[in-house]
């Protein structure tokens, strides 16, 4: 075990495949331009490449190169850029596979930070997972700590699948500890976070450490919260989420989008459906308000999920 | 294999793919009026693009790979793909070669090198660029045969990728099959380069990359053309940008529609809704398969009686690949949920 | 009224608004490509243009057009052409105004077929509604008739915000009555296609008449269902289907799209909030199979939602 | 205005805008130090690029547009808009420019003519040439102005729409700020043409445009270049592609960084990432800003008195931009919901 950011964590995840499979490509904007890169110095120009602003070529050649039996991993910055590629994402990387009748696999991982709400405006602090997460064919990682920012990386990048991988930018410095060597994080395996009987709190990313914040305030109050992290959004874990809503019959979801493109939406409805015998009170969604995201401060804290909405769902569903 | 080594033997097979490939896109079209309802969706025949199709891929060698668009039907045929596999494809059926799962716009032939195909305009060039990173990291010579349209020079993934692809010399020949046509734009009504009286190789100055223009309906030009680009290309001299002049003798597409209307081919596009009947005469007077047929029989390659033995021999492999897709079963139901992930 | 296929409503909705207001723009790829063209013969080439195969440019010069005043309706054919654009979509047209502080506005259609499943295989079949529905800014609407057809476009015309107009492929040749002159559909009204007392069916587009369908079906049963078309699903008129819901206490969500990507989940997921207390059976959703669309005919027809799968919901949430 | 009637008065206010944006880029990075915390998320600074931007926008008049990236403080100023406002906007104000909505990335003046920015890269070109449709369809002569970085030029939002301004002949000047860098890469490290050591102008050639490149860093220069692009523009006759090679003399932006770690602006990358210091301390004798005003001086057109009152001047017309934007409320929450729909 090390203590480490989150992000020291992710290159960790990267590192740890690089040494270990020489197929594995590292490329994007903005990296390797000097010999100094980490990547580059260990790795070498063949297989680490900084690429001009391009990222429909980008995610293309990822996809091409997966084709020809490498493993590209993507370096995306934000989640946003994909959109310009997002042909690429939804609609060549995770059809290839099935429209060759499983001749071709395309392993591959678009890294991409997301949710960077501190002043960035309307155009890079979206929360995008949801746009990805239906797609058959595509996984999709939402890792909220370092060790499974790490352990989620690796898998992804061993994946034979195509994976977007989210990483949550408010997160970056984070610290956890994480563990050493050789260590990877199952795709579709929720993490109870907290272990709780009266209701049940789902979050990803930056709103894992807001739920456990609500929890920790509901404690005090003798409401004993769970919380779950998904960790990965597709596959997603239902039976989990199915288990502990069988014990607490309540449910909060929490997402940082906006409630019509979030992955609470997708969550609630599978336990509208399959959940619902065991369902005491409505499914309370804490979502981002429905709006771009403003510049200034104080309005971009005003739409975002916090934890007193949080708490203020609980109470709803305990009514 | 160099430009002069092209010998009598490997003329005749040049024009023995281009002729399987013009008799399988006649009999896929015949399959509309033939057996109405057995082709569904959108269906692109390479018919006038054969000289360029096959002088292209004359140079393909093992390690090589091949990419396309929907278009794709004649270049896993030159490879050695399995007409029968492929036509089963083209009519959904369980032994197609991609299961039935892709149809004709999505022919994929991974043994045989031809990789896949997107029907997305412009997206399988980059797929290529990426084939061409690893082949160069497998320091074989190896090279990738990237295929698309004028029109999808109009795409933003054709700037990028030729772009990076020649900034990290890719082992990439990027032949562009100019057949005057974007459906009903022409390639005039759509490029400014066209617009302006200039060939579309002119494009390749944006990416300081060699561009030529080469006549496509001559399998021989275009053999030296794309022969000198991929001689480039194994050297690690990076990509080329091939522009091949030729015509489609087919519309864009049969006729799109829902279901429950019979689909069927509509004359091409010049006569259908230009007027302009003369153009495509024109062009059928070039039609490249006849051309290189009077070529070779002038040229004492193959006499008129071999042609036509020739001929026979290919109808009757097509004629059999049809009789078998369509003996073929369709796919079973639950294969449909298989190959979403590896 | 007259008789006449969905896509010419579609054409007459455009017709309408551009004799009315010479800043509507139409251009688009592969139209207007001779004189013969209708719209080109009628507004002139200053208004009605073809445009390379470049659906960056574009929508991206939609939005500017828009920004500087004018009413720019862009041809896609097919929904899936606009991911290759999908920022100018998703993270432009509808942001411009929020980030200027309201200073432009960007009144754009994005007109585009969805749904083609009739052999298009793996690329051209999508129903991506669920991915523009979540934006905030952005107006997305769905017609499933041909009179819809006509007043949706003309209310996406007027409107001031970008719309994505996405028409049914399968409805293409669907006659209905259309009203004749002036004629205008609101957004965010749904239409209740069927009254009934039993149990609620939402369906948008192609799954409309199949919705009908299974409600005619179940009629002989005695099985009396409500079908209600959104028609918009941004805005989502909630209060009609909340209104059902509170009638019936049962519903079956209906939707051409894959579960996870689906328009079906959203309003699950708000009817297990604001709906939960008239609920008294699980929400079932009838989706897509979790895969890309298949070429084969049999196995296409195997993967989508059709009329028994209807009438299965309906007989499970009766239960 | 053609070039011949630049007059002793225009240069002198060519020369106060280039330093009314000097003065207000090194304000705004003050900020960073003087007022932690007050400026978040991302900006960028035009320090270097102020001939480019003003000589350029001289040529300005009633009816045209410009429109630019995230990097965009200096348009909106050179084209009037009030420095209180705009400074406002780059600290979250409710007097801000936007009302504090879009913030330093986004600002926007329509009543001045600058419509607004993208801060995805290359994606406010086809916006620009949008506007210029409606520009062609006013029949006034109006122009847009596309400003935008090297970087974009490798976006294919960038192709696509350079053919189709060209096929139309749509009035409009698009001006690439070639920086040299984007972000952290070397324009020769991302660009084919850059490497092969040619000018990036040559990329019209793909659009059949007349391409220029010019020294951004001299105004009179650019204000030449950029007249003969805007008059061909007016008269009808399509688009140019201007290349302006100029200088950051800031680093990309400030510092990427969570909520929390206080920002600031690091060197230049030349120093901090190549550590190439020659390079940027070139840069800095050519500073552009007090280039031109010995220009002016030594030309007889200003006096050396005349220019530091000028100096003084705008130095207080900042600082009270300063002093207005930092006691300018924060907007009223609600507002954050406003301006989604119109
Ligand atoms: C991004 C995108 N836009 C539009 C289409 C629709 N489309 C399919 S083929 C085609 C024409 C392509 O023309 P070209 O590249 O010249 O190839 P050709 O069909 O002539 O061989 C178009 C517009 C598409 N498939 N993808
Ligand atoms: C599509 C997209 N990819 C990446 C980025 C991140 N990014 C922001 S500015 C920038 C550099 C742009 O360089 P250039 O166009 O030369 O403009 P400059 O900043 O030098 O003025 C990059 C890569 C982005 N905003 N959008
Ligand atoms: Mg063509
Ligand atoms: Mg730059």
């Amino acid at each position: 075990m090390a203590l480490m950011p989150y992000i020291a964590a992710i290159d960790a995840g990267i590192h740890q495949e690089m040494r270990r499979d020489p197929k594995v490509l590292y490329f994007g904007q903005n990296l390797a331009t000097t010999e100094n890169h980490a990547f580059l110095a260990a790795y070498g120009p063949e297989r680490v490449r900084v690429t001009p602003i391009s990222e429909t070529a980008e995610i293309g050649i990822a996809v091409g190169a997966a084709m020809a039996g490498l493993r590209p991993v993507v370096e995306l910055y934000m989640a946003e850029f994909m959109l310009v590629a997002m042909d690429q994402v939804v609609n060549e990387a995770p059809r290839m596979r099935y429209m060759s009748g499983g001749q071709v696999k395309v392993p591959l991982v678009l890294k991409a930070g997301y949710g960077f709400t501190c002043g960035w405006a309307g155009q890079h602090t979206g929360t995008l997972s949801a746009l990805f997460m239906g797609v058959p064919g595509l996984k999709v990682a939402v890792p909220a700590t370092a060790a499974d920012a790490k352990g989620l990386m690796a898998s992804a990048i061993r994946d034979d699948n195509p994976v977007v991988f989210l990483h949550h930018y408010l997160l970056t410095l984070e610290q956890g500890e994480v563990p050493d060597g050789e260590y990877l994080v199952p795709f579709g395996k929720a993490d109870v976070r907290r272990a709780g009987a009266d209701v049940t709190i789902v979050a990803t990313g930056w709103m894992v450490p807001r739920a456990l914040g609500a929890a920790q305030q509901l404690a005090k109050e003798g409401i004993d919260a769970e919380v779950i992290d998904p960790r990965t959004v597709a596959p997603l874990d239902l039976d989990t989420i199915l288990k502990s809503v069988d014990k607490t019959g309540r449910v909060v979801l929490v997402d940082q989008a906006t409630r019509h493109a979030s992955v609470s939406s997708v969550i609630a409805a599978e336990l509208a459906e399959h959940g619902f015998r065991a369902l005491r009170a409505p499914i309370i969604q804490v979502t981002a308000a429905d709006t771009t995201i403003p510049y200034s401060e104080p309005l971009e804290a005003y739409v975002l999920p916090d934890e007193a909405r949080i708490v203020a769902g609980v109470r709803t569903v305990l009514k | 294999m160099s430009v002069q080594s092209l010998n009598a033997e490997r003329q005749v097979w040049i024009y023995t793919q281009m002729l399987r490939i013009r008799t399988f896109e006649e009999r896929v079209k015949r399959t509309f009026t033939d057996h109405p309802g057995v082709i569904r969706g959108h269906t692109h025949l390479a018919d006038g693009a054969e000289a360029s199709i096959v002088g292209s891929l004359s140079h393909f060698r093992e390690g090589d790979a091949a990419l396309a668009t929907y278009r794709c039907h004649g270049y896993p045929l030159t490879l050695g793909s399995d007409p029968k596999a492929m036509m089963a494809e083209v009519y959904g059926r369980a032994d197609g070669l991609c299961k039935g799962l892709g149809g004709s716009m999505h022919l994929t032939d991974v043994k045989r090198g031809f990789l896949g195909t997107s029907g997305i305009v412009g997206a399988g060039i980059p797929h290529a660029a990426g084939a061409a990173w690893a082949a160069q990291l497998r320091k074989r010579g190896d090279v990738v045969f990237c295929f698309f349209g004028d029109g999808a020079s109009k795409q933003g993934a054709f700037h990028e990728t030729l772009n990076i692809a020649s900034l990290w010399k890719l082992p990439a020949v990027f032949v562009m099959e100019n057949n005057g046509y974007n459906v009903v734009t022409t390639t005039a009504q759509e490029d400014a380069n066209a617009a302006a009286g200039e060939p579309l190789s002119v494009k390749a100055k944006a990416y300081a990359l060699p561009g030529v223009t080469v006549d496509g309906t001559d399998p021989l030009a275009v053999y030296r053309t794309v022969g000198e680009a991929v001689e480039r290309a194994r050297a690690g001299r990076g990509p080329t940008l091939v522009e091949s002049k030729v015509y489609r003798l087919s519309a864009h597409g049969n006729i799109i529609a829902p279901p429950g209307v019979p689909l069927h081919y509509p004359e091409h596009e010049a006569i259908a809704v230009f007027g302009k009947r003369e153009e495509y005469e024109a062009a059928l007077r070039g039609d490249p398969v006849p051309r290189f047929r009077g070529t070779l029989i002038l040229g004492g390659v193959l006499t008129s009686a071999q042609a036509d033995e020739l001929a026979a021999r290919i109808a009757g492999e097509i004629e059999e690949a049809v009789s078998f897709a369509l003996k073929s079963p369709f796919p079973k139901l639950e294969s449909a949920l298989e190959y979403n992930y590896a």
